[in-house]
């Protein structure tokens, strides 16, 4: 079926004699080639756009970032939060595009890119208060762990259904132009979410509109159990593309630099009014889907090593060594820096309430609460106060 | 005041809006140079340019999404779903997103826009185009459902959801979309949502509906005159933020209750006002709380007028009601 | 006879079925070799073969699409959503298609699948691990609503499910997934639709449960004992078709009765249970039917303990009701 | 943003330092180009497979559905049926296609090929019984005018809402499949149904299992008011095939071999194992969209001229008539007889009452009713008994 004979364009201007169109495959891999600039040992092909100091600066973050990971997830096994979804071996996916956008740029992250959040400035004990859903939690405790927005890094906020996030990027990025506003608004995904109902109609509309966006797909290899090529028929995420008119990129998302540049120029396509462009950003999700998953049911381990050889944080430290920005000591020291800010954060988040106030349950549903909610906020305060029992979690039930 | 019908109502509303609000955009299926299938939006094109009213490709799904991200950032936008029934591939964004995105984040982003759908059965169009989804948005926390029955009151209420704070459905009564004529005030006014009209005093029994099906139980009540029996006519207009004092305050005074909707009686909002009737008025109550509705199958296209329930259904309800 | 938990149950059901009809196959998202997010198929993938246990691509409104084609060919599909909250993706094949595919086609072509769908709260999942959804399917005609609240009617009903004619929603408790562990029948046996259980009898009051909310019922009836307050509880079981006569039965003995419900309370079953229950034992009410309910908000994470209506909140409507 | 200089594959071997995806327009030009074998004048480019006899009988049928087509659209006009929704113009698109499946095949109609359930055996009678709504009915009386089924033709339901035959098309194959039958379903649909959510699920399902279905695009340039161009971007449908790594083909639409033969191939791959194939049949929509469109309020006239030159069937007769096939007075003959079995079919059809019983508003909901049916059957019937207005229609409100 992907033989060479089938190509046969000549015979296809014949028409209906001609063979099939041609596969897919052979088309995608020469139109989309993994795109790197940080070779897996450390050096370097073409030139760097970001300076020494930029890059120290992601790379601590990323190790920021993988500590935070570890730390949270020990908490979690400690039962210290109820559930933790990570992004360790991703972080050069995550970093690299976010440090890439305008400050005045809007966020639409799914929920493995808290990493950005952190880069847009949400202070490490806000978003550990979200893990506890504690009295400082700024969603109030409405959602779960990993589901935080923060408003003043114009990072929106996180919802489980995937893939919704796309089109709320195309609209904002489509109002911003209305406004006649420079923005151009990243939305992340996994490659799960390509399946989507609403990564179809989010690229679509963009493409119809040329709206100014980047689609940004962590294509991680897994959706939980679910392998890469069970997801989609299509070589690449990048060819997805072709479908909806728009610019296509993949790139090797374990690459600081290469995620960096490529999405650097999406952005300014868009911003040009070039329209959006879809950047595959091809890693690996090394660890379990989250706390709650276990991955030996379904992937044996080996089919993971190659990958940790692959580990965006060792790529960087080599290459930041060979440019003699990065001696060992320093990165013991970063190592040490972060997680004493990370023990500090914990223990700020900590100090508060474990639980929010029982009238956090009606905010913010409405603007202000209709009669329905206000009743039923004192009946619930009454059953409160005659019984205890109303606010306790029981066992065996949970 | 000019006469307009339901359209022309719900048309001047937008125009008004638009002229007042440079973030009230509209947007949806031919809503455009068309100026949508039922002309709602006829002449908006003209006026405002392909910015502000957009003619979209065909997914529900990306409709709302792209609204709700259009909000986010600060515009009101105004889309049209063709016709309730091809609301369904939006459920999604309407229930995970539009109605939670205020909750999910405690308050820092809010998404309020107005979704426009021409709901309702009568015009011939089968179960495709002919339902009635009310339920499905009343039992979603976070949403208001709004339901004009006439011109004015289309007007008034698509105003006033435009500069309300949270997410509105607006279902208008497609059926009653040209046939329902009126008298409507020139320029801006605004008619609070959460807020019923007693368009019938009476004190025997009480009969609530909205949209369509008002002027039918309106229909019925008059005939019930004829017979002798004084009717109350409610038409709730704002289904949630539903008007419970002005309901009780009825049915205290009459002691018996009528509700009429064309959605499918099982779980309809009928349901819901049996419920808080019961639950409210129960030392006042002299007979059930009856409903009359639509039957538990789906829309029908050969025998929509026996589906529907119209006023002489309303009425065999109102005198049993009365008599029990 | 083996002590299972809820999972057994509805894994050895899906085996025998597997087993029995050749037509009988799974899909979903991480069914396959992973055996579901809740381990439900376990073993299935290797029993059965990727043929008959099948790992979709992350789209709900894909896997029933595609199993209505399944269907409609002769196959009989068990879907599963992974979580209920993630089923509005899928509404628009559900709701216009699913349900109304033999209607609309004069019966000529039928579409019978079994949707397996883990629902509601108290596993610390926040709003999209939490919802209980049914009032949007009960109000669907076409389909049928399934709630188990046992092992043992787990097994009994999903086999009747998977053999009924028609389209099921089958509601599985996973607050209880484990917690509920029984004594389940070997082998086959059925148990029908459409009839409740009367897990206790009492002449005070009826108090109408399902699934993990029905456990709550229970430990509440226990606690009114010790108050001296004879229930009468019901396991509903079925929502749609609803064993009305069961629970006429149960009020007009009583004359009074309690619903609790995790779902919101406006336009949840709730209130056409309370509608109902009105409609027909009107002149042996003592009381109005009390709502114990989730609360009109979407459904928390910190407070959910508090959200949802725990044996301590349906014992206080209990004495209200009694004492009314 | 097309220029030469942005294909540049060397330079994005090069990577990140090259220049962006090639745009897709220029991919798809080349690799879908429109396959004809019928040539506008008649003459023909290529072999014909098709014998011509075959040929005679397909250009009859279309004869027929184009008489079919004008005069129900003359009957709603006089109020007896309310609604219609013809294919004039796309006649070659529908019989081409549905002529090219094995009669083992099933066929997921949109609501514009009523031509494939009549080429199947629906007798025309009943397809207008449907039409009417009446006691003849098949439907019952359930669905609004072409909405037709028909299961002795393997012919599905139609349903309104857009796309969502296209799941079903996949499960019923990939039940075949499952079941051992070598069975290849037809999905059709409108260039606008692939905006919607079951277009993208539908083929990323069936691309992910092989699944053998034939998709069959008529893209006639318009979704009621929404011209192609502003329903997706890319430059053919046909391209939308390399997202979910299937097979796409884009070919004439009026060009009856020719959508004969490329769907010929479509489903002989498929059965082979080789997968689903997308065909885009380039087409155009010369009337309105239904009897309930009025296309002057959104498009000029003129741009529908050139494509009357095209017309399907008297491409086809030229050819014909080339061939020796069909003379003037054989045609002549044709279109009486159609003319006659349409007059005959309408006569047969308006002889049933015109409503269904009362009862059929309450049958297969479900397999047997639930007592809320029997209830509200018998609650309505008593209605009906004291009040003959609960079943008549009133003025004004339709
Ligand atoms: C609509 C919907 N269906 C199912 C799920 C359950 N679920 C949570 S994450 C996930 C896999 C997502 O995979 P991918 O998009 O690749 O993101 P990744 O986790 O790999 O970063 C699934 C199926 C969900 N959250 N939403
Ligand atoms: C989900 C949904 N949304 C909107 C409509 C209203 N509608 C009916 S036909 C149509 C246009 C379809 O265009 P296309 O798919 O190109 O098919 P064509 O009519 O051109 O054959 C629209 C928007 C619908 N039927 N279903
Ligand atoms: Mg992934
Ligand atoms: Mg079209």
């Amino acid at each position: 079926m992907r033989g060479e004979s089938e190509v046969g364009l000549p015979a296809r201007r014949k028409g209906v004699n001609g063979q099939p169109a041609p596969a897919p495959e052979r088309e995608s891999t020469e139109a989309f080639p993994l795109q790197q600039v940080l070779q897996e040992d450390g050096s370097v092909e073409g030139e760097v756009a970001l300076s020494g100091e930029e890059i120290l600066s992601l790379y601590r973050w990323m190790v920021l970032n993988r500590q935070l990971d570890e730390r949270m997830v020990a908490m979690q096994r400690q039962g210290r939060i109820n559930f933790y979804i990570g992004s360790i071996g991703e972080e050069a996916a995550v970093f690299g595009s976010a440090a890439a956008m305008g400050p005045a740029d809007w966020i639409f992250p799914c929920y493995r890119e808290h990493g950005a959040a952190l880069l847009r400035g949400m202070p490490l004990a806000t978003y550990v208060c979200d893990l506890l859903g504690n009295a400082g939690d700024a969603m109030l405790g409405h959602q779960m762990p990993c589901h935080e927005a923060w408003r003043p890094g114009l990072y929106a906020s996180i919802s489980s259904p995937i893939g919704t996030q796309i089109p709320h990027a195309v609209g904002a990025a489509w109002a911003a132009r209305i406004k006649g506003d420079e923005m151009v608004s990243l939305a992340y995904f996994g490659e799960g979410a390509t399946s989507s109902n609403d990564f179809h109609t989010g690229l679509n509309f963009a493409g119809v509109h040329k709206v100014p966006v980047v689609f940004l797909c962590r294509n991680n290899g897994w959706a939980i159990s679910v392998p890469r090529e069970r997801q989609t028929a299509s070589e690449t995420i990048a060819q997805k593309a072709l479908a909806y008119g728009i610019h296509g990129e993949r790139v090797d998302g374990n690459d600081l630099l290469a995620v960096h540049e490529v999405t650097r120029r999406a952005r300014a396509r868009a911003a040009a009014g070039e329209g959006p462009t879809l950047v595959e950003c091809v890693t690996y999700r090394i660890e379990g889907h989250s706390t709650s998953d276990d991955p030996r049911a379904y992937r044996p381990p080996e089919v993971v090593e190659p990958w940790r050889k692959k580990d965006p944080i060792l790529r960087l430290k080599v290459f930041l060594g060979r440019r003699g920005l990065l001696g060992e000591e320093d990165d013991a020291r970063i190592l040490a820096e972060v997680r004493e800010t990370i023990q500090r954060a914990v223990k700020e988040a900590e100090a508060h309430p474990p639980k929010p106030p029982l009238s956090t349950l009606f905010q913010e549903v409405y603007a202000t609460p209709l009669w329905q909610q206000r009743e039923q906020l004192e009946e619930l305060e009454r059953a409160l106060a005659d019984d205890p029992r109303v606010g306790e979690a029981r066992g065996g039930r949970r | 005041m000019p006469t307009f019908n339901i359209i022309q109502a719900v048309n001047d509303a937008l125009r008004i809006e638009m002229r007042r609000d440079r973030n009230v955009v509209v947007l949806g299926e031919d809503v455009g140079k068309f100026g949508g299938v039922f002309r709602a939006t006829q002449g908006l094109y003209e006026e405002f340019g392909a910015d502000r009213v957009i003619d979209t490709p065909l997914a529900e799904s990306g409709i709302i999404g792209t609204a709700v991200g259009m909000a986010l950032y600060g515009l009101k936008p105004v889309p049209e779903i063709q016709f309730a029934d091809f609301i369904f591939p939006a459920m999604d964004q309407i229930v995970s997103e539009l109605a939670k995105y205020r909750y999910r984040s405690g308050g820092q982003w809010t998404s309020s826009l107005v979704i426009r759908v021409p709901y309702g059965g009568g015009i011939r169009g089968g179960h495709y185009h002919s339902q009635s989804p009310e339920t499905h948005f009343i039992h979603t926390a976070g949403l208001k459902v709004v339901v004009p029955a006439t011109p004015e009151d289309a007007k008034g209420l698509l105003i006033s959801a435009i500069r309300d704070p949270d997410p509105v459905l607006f279902l208008e009564p497609k059926r009653v979309y040209r046939a329902a004529k009126g008298e409507v005030p020139d320029g801006e006014y605004a008619i609070p949502l959460g807020k019923a009209k007693v368009t019938r005093a009476g004190h025997q029994v009480t009969v609530l509906a909205w949209g369509a099906m008002w002027h039918e139980a309106d229909q019925a009540a008059r005939e019930a005159e004829q017979e002798g029996i004084d009717c109350e006519v409610l038409d709730l207009r704002s289904l949630q933020p539903l008007d419970i004092d002005a309901v009780v305050a009825s049915v205290v005074k009459t002691g018996r209750a009528v509700v009429v909707h064309e959605a499918p009686r099982t779980c309809g909002f009928g349901a819901e006002l049996a419920a808080l009737i019961q639950e409210r008025c129960f030392l006042h109550l002299e007979a059930p709380v009856a409903r009359v509705t639509g039957f538990d199958t789906p829309f029908p296209y050969s025998l929509e007028q026996e589906y529907l329930p119209r006023a002489p259904r309303i009425l065999r309800a109102v005198r049993e009601t009365v008599r029990y």
